[in-house]
């Protein structure tokens, strides 16, 4: 199972002609993801050539790169202004899984986009994430493939390159993952901690879940409550941001505390409040992990 | 990014909102100029992206030209929270009978724009909201609609008793949406929202957060930016598409991703050093940001060690090391260099590295005490 | 039972201080309708003097009206550049059922109010419409009580007083109706044809509809087809502009012609061909319906 | 409310679309004058509320300023179904490449604002819809959140291979639906829309039919209105909102009610009489309406008998009543009344007739049997 990706995803790649696009969609294929088409407008009929991966159809729109190939899952990789529409032509399409990559989004294109998304049955990953990896079945997105390990431990994220850390960690000390998800950092995003703990629960290969947050909002909060009312699984927590100066904005736009809300110091307790065992450092995530398995 | 409350009101004026004039001034001669062209009994505002203005003096009633001159000597120049003012806004004072709250902000969990009003208006909404919540009526705005006049109804229903008062309000709740969208902002307040003696309804503070995801498309918002109380290499920083935040400590830190910057300072604190920026390069670089970044902080004199943590995703290892080889050619490297490089593209990188004479570690624990220690 | 409206209808009257709210309101009370509210801005808590039928309390916001009286019911009389956002307060404060008889309301307005509606399971009847009329039970909107009778004829119509002339002629002719509902001739409306002869098959105490149309349009082929294909009951109908001059516009925006497609002949011959058997007159409504009952 | 092209053009052009230059005449030296000034091959085009122009004789194309004069003196008082051309629309000649149609309206059955396009452009779109449905691409708007820049790129795509002219018509696309929306309208029609020989994407025919329900909002089209085409009748019954249109019979007919007016005219040809308009009093009817529709109707030199079939509802028989006794009181009637008053306020309404001489029957049947007897 894994939860999101897996082996039967049928990816279709938006934005696959450019420069983050076409290394991606390479580094996807050769992962063993099956990518069933791309889309750049004005490139329709094209191919794009993934060497010894294979070869991807390329599409004018997302219309028709669902009709003709039944892809159900998307990711995208499109500059910032051409991104929300790229999410809301990925869901006009029938896609139900639409993975955002793009940093960048404004927040006022994503108060528009996640209703729509919503009215359309379909769950969107990010934007501003790294996608999900479900590790020996489908890569969607930007983590490395390299680190990852098959396994039963979920983990989520609001970070990107802090997950690989937390994933590289468990992976060098032998233990595996079912799915790992990045949910992105940006102020609205379509999929938070407490779907993908809904997922996790529900999904039979995931035995303990790795929750990573950050300083900001109060979406940890909510899932350390929903973990103690609703999970039978152990989670294992940490929150970036322990030292952060308040008030100033560390690049993530989630990533601001305002007023005494979203503190690590407070999100931090939150967890310990609620059953999960807090990791002060990255690689505490083994040892605690060990305990919980 | 913080526009000024002077800009914020030609903005609110422009979307037809009744906000009494005012103009900038940069000298305490151009201030009592203006005094005189209002007729003597002005406020004069410290212009600066600092909260508590007030409290730190930098708003000062003047009842004649000369007082207004003279209170604009003392502010232009004070300090408030670090920054300099270099501009006052003079503008006439106004009769008060009432004060209260308007504000609209996106919201994370509701996913949408949200109103708060309350009739306590004049102080900090963080402040009503600790002590007096039931006071704050709240209103999410679908965006797919936008503020339906009956919301807007509603909620000047709740800040004022009097029909004329609550269709003026009504009109202003609009207009302050239309502005909130228009302009790309994240947050759009009017603190207070005053009513005088006569019964008139006035916005007579403006605060506006502008998104900066937004700017790209908003080049007449982006000019609005105020550079002048920035520190230099936060702006050289931010037109290089990084995002650094100097702070006090020795160590500076180059990563990619803001997770993982703050967990590189929090790391860095756990082994007993002192970080000396937030530096993030951000996704997708391309080693000029490399480049940019070596530039920034090593012209921060406290630096005395260089710590690298890049994890590689959508950031390459070879262009972070590509940028690294092509910085250190440039520009002469006075403190060492702690590298930790894995993920996409790590062997290319490494090999770049090694070929350049650096050595790179894969471990974030093992770089983060190295650079402690060499800190030291 | 009936269609609608009912004894169970508890009304509340937006624009109840105007020329035609009020008036309709006194109507409405004399008539027996259950009217528990009123709304005008700034006039709340004063009330509405129904004469020897009661008292009716104003509030300021439908919000109010709605949580101190139970209303489940509302119409709407205020001037057309306010009307659209009438609909929208009495959906959102969860009026369920909601007739508009404002006439002149733009279109562009009500392709958002309908969506509106709907996202808060309301139904809209109107805009630019008589209402709904229960004989005996309740009177909402604007047709003339006193031409109505309690029976087991269901009438449904575009048009308002076409639909008095139709009624009036079964009144007298002593066919009572179960609910007489007027659709209203906008371009865009909340209730249309087949929505009321979905109620009415459903209500036990209908037993035959008469459907009077327009010019214009394709609403009546469509309900022609449901018909057939969905009525157990007989249905008589009529179509108004049979020699109306092709492409000239007649008062609503409903009764133009484009193309082949509206013609009152084209109707006509739907209705034929759906089994539904056709009026010359107005008073022929009177035979057709004996006819079947 | 129609627009004239030269008017829907200019909206059009305020929305960035890329539309030739052109300018109107009302002599024939100015259109010659025009066409000196945009290098004399230019197109004169009649601009009347009416569809055919050209087949009528109304466009014409001319290789120099003395044809284009000579054109514009042939056009100009040409009547065209049954309307009088008072101005022409000069404008330079495009080459042309090909022709597309594209077009939005309000549609009536998914309640929302639909586009059509079609690689057949320059005839009637209902043409094609006739002889080849599948020629056209539609699609529907969700009003909620306007029309999406994928969904303008897809319409265009299905009228352009080359990417660059796709590009250009879906920015057509998008600059036409923000015209629509922001005009009021209820048609907004493009056709053709042209490319040139050398790639170009312009628009040289435009078409826009405005909800005459948004006037009351919108100053700036009310004005765009030319009443010099229209029947003085017409004109005086809408500015006394009344719906009339003037027909050929003998039966002037006053109805409350659009549906209630149409069936009257249906029984009036049914007992075999002649209507000589439409006339529908609205809803919420003062005495003063039926003033004024009774001052219309007798200025109609054919109308031997008047007929008011009014069945109150919103509409109250003694306003009704009140108006048919002043409007008798202060002009002559020559011809007779037949009135037909029931529902709200009938008693009272009968009461005030009866006072004043008249009689009045319930009956609908029985006064257009009667007004068809009394007028042959």
């Amino acid at each position: 199972m894994a939860i999101f990706v897996d082996r039967d995803t049928r990816l279709v790649v938006q934005g696959i002609t450019g420069r983050d696009g076409s290394f991606h969609t390479q580094q996807m294929m050769e992962y063993g993801t099956r990518v069933v088409a791309g889309v750049t407008p004005g490139k329709g009929g094209q191919s794009f050539d993934g060497g010894a991966a294979g070869s991807v159809p390329i599409f004018d729109s997302m219309d028709t790169a669902v009709r003709e190939t039944g892809a159900n899952t998307a990711v995208i990789y499109v500059p910032p202004a051409f991104a929300a529409d790229a999410v809301m032509e990925a869901a006009e399409a029938g896609i139900t899984f639409i993975v955002a990559i793009t940093e960048g989004i404004p927040v006022l294109d994503m108060t528009r986009v996640y209703p729509y998304v919503k009215e359309r049955g379909a769950r969107l990953l990010g934007p501003n994430c790294p996608g999900a990896l479900s590790p020996g079945r489908a890569k969607v997105g930007i983590m490395p493939g390299q680190i990852v390990r098959e396994g039963n431990v979920g983990v989520v994220s609001r970070s990107g390159t802090l997950t690989y850390e937390v994933v590289y960690q468990l992976t060098q000390a032998g233990i595996g993952q079912s799915t790992c998800v990045g949910i992105g950092g940006d102020p609205i995003i379509g999929t938070n901690f407490i779907d993908c703990l809904e997922a996790f629960e529900a999904d039979p290969e995931t035995a303990a879940v790795v929750m990573i947050g950050e300083i900001g909002g109060t979406d940890e909060q909510e899932a350390a409550a929903y973990v103690k009312q609703s999970l039978s699984k152990p989670v294992v927590g940490f929150i970036a941001g322990q030292t952060a100066p308040p008030g100033r904005r560390m690049g993530h736009a989630g990533a601001i505390i305002s007023g005494s809300a979203g503190t690590a110091e407070e999100k931090m307790q939150s967890f310990e409040d609620n059953a999960i065992q807090v990791m002060k450092r990255p690689s505490d995530v083994v040892e605690l992990i060990r305990g919980v398995l | 990014m913080n526009i000024h409350e002077y800009q914020a009101k030609e903005i609110f004026r422009r979307h037809g909102m009744p906000v009494p004039p005012g103009d900038i001034a940069t000298t305490p001669d151009r201030a009592g100029e203006l005094a005189r062209t209002y007729g003597g009994s002005v406020v004069v505002k410290a212009q600066v992206h600092a909260g508590g203005r007030g409290k730190a003096g930098g708003v000062k009633l003047a009842k004649s030209a000369d007082e207004a001159r003279s209170h604009a000597e003392k502010i232009l120049g004070m300090e408030i929270k670090g920054l300099t003012v270099e501009k006052v806004l003079v503008t006439p004072t106004e009769d008060i009978a009432s004060e209260a709250y308007v504000g609209v902000i996106v919201d994370r969990s509701s996913k949408r724009p949200v109103f708060m009003v309350s009739r306590e208006g004049g102080i900090d909404i963080e402040e009503v909201a600790a002590t007096n919540p039931e006071a704050i009526r709240r209103l999410t705005v679908d965006p797919r609609y936008g503020l339906l006049p009956f919301q807007a109804y509603w909620l000047a229903a709740s800040l004022y008793d009097d029909v004329k008062q609550q269709r003026a309000a009504a009109k202003i709740m609009g207009q302050l949406y239309e502005a909130f969208i228009a302009s790309g902002a994240s947050l759009a307040e009017i603190n207070p929202l005053i009513t005088t003696p006569s019964g008139e309804v006035k916005a007579i503070d403006a605060k506006m957060n502008i998104d900066d995801n937004e700017l790209f498309r908003r080049k007449d918002v982006e000019a609005l930016r105020d550079t002048s109380s920035e520190p230099p290499s936060e702006i050289k920083a931010r037109e290089a598409s990084l995002t650094y935040i100097k702070l006090d400590g020795s160590i500076g830190a180059v990563v990619n991703g803001a997770g993982l910057a703050m967990a590189t300072m929090d790391l860095i604190k756990f082994y007993g050093g002192e970080p000396a920026n937030f530096l993030d390069i951000g996704g997708s670089s391309n080693p000029e940001k490399v480049v940019n970044a070596l530039d920034i902080i090593t012209s921060d004199p406290n630096v005395t060690v260089i710590l690298f943590n890049i994890f590689g995703g959508i950031t390459r290892c070879d262009d972070v090391a590509n940028g690294i080889v092509t910085a250190t050619g440039q520009m002469e490297m006075k403190v060492p260099l702690v590298i930790r490089l894995t993920g996409t593209n790590e062997e290319e990188g490494v090999r770049i590295l090694e070929e350049a004479g650096f050595s790179a570690s894969t471990s974030m624990d093992d770089v983060v005490k190295r650079a402690v220690e060499q800190a030291q």
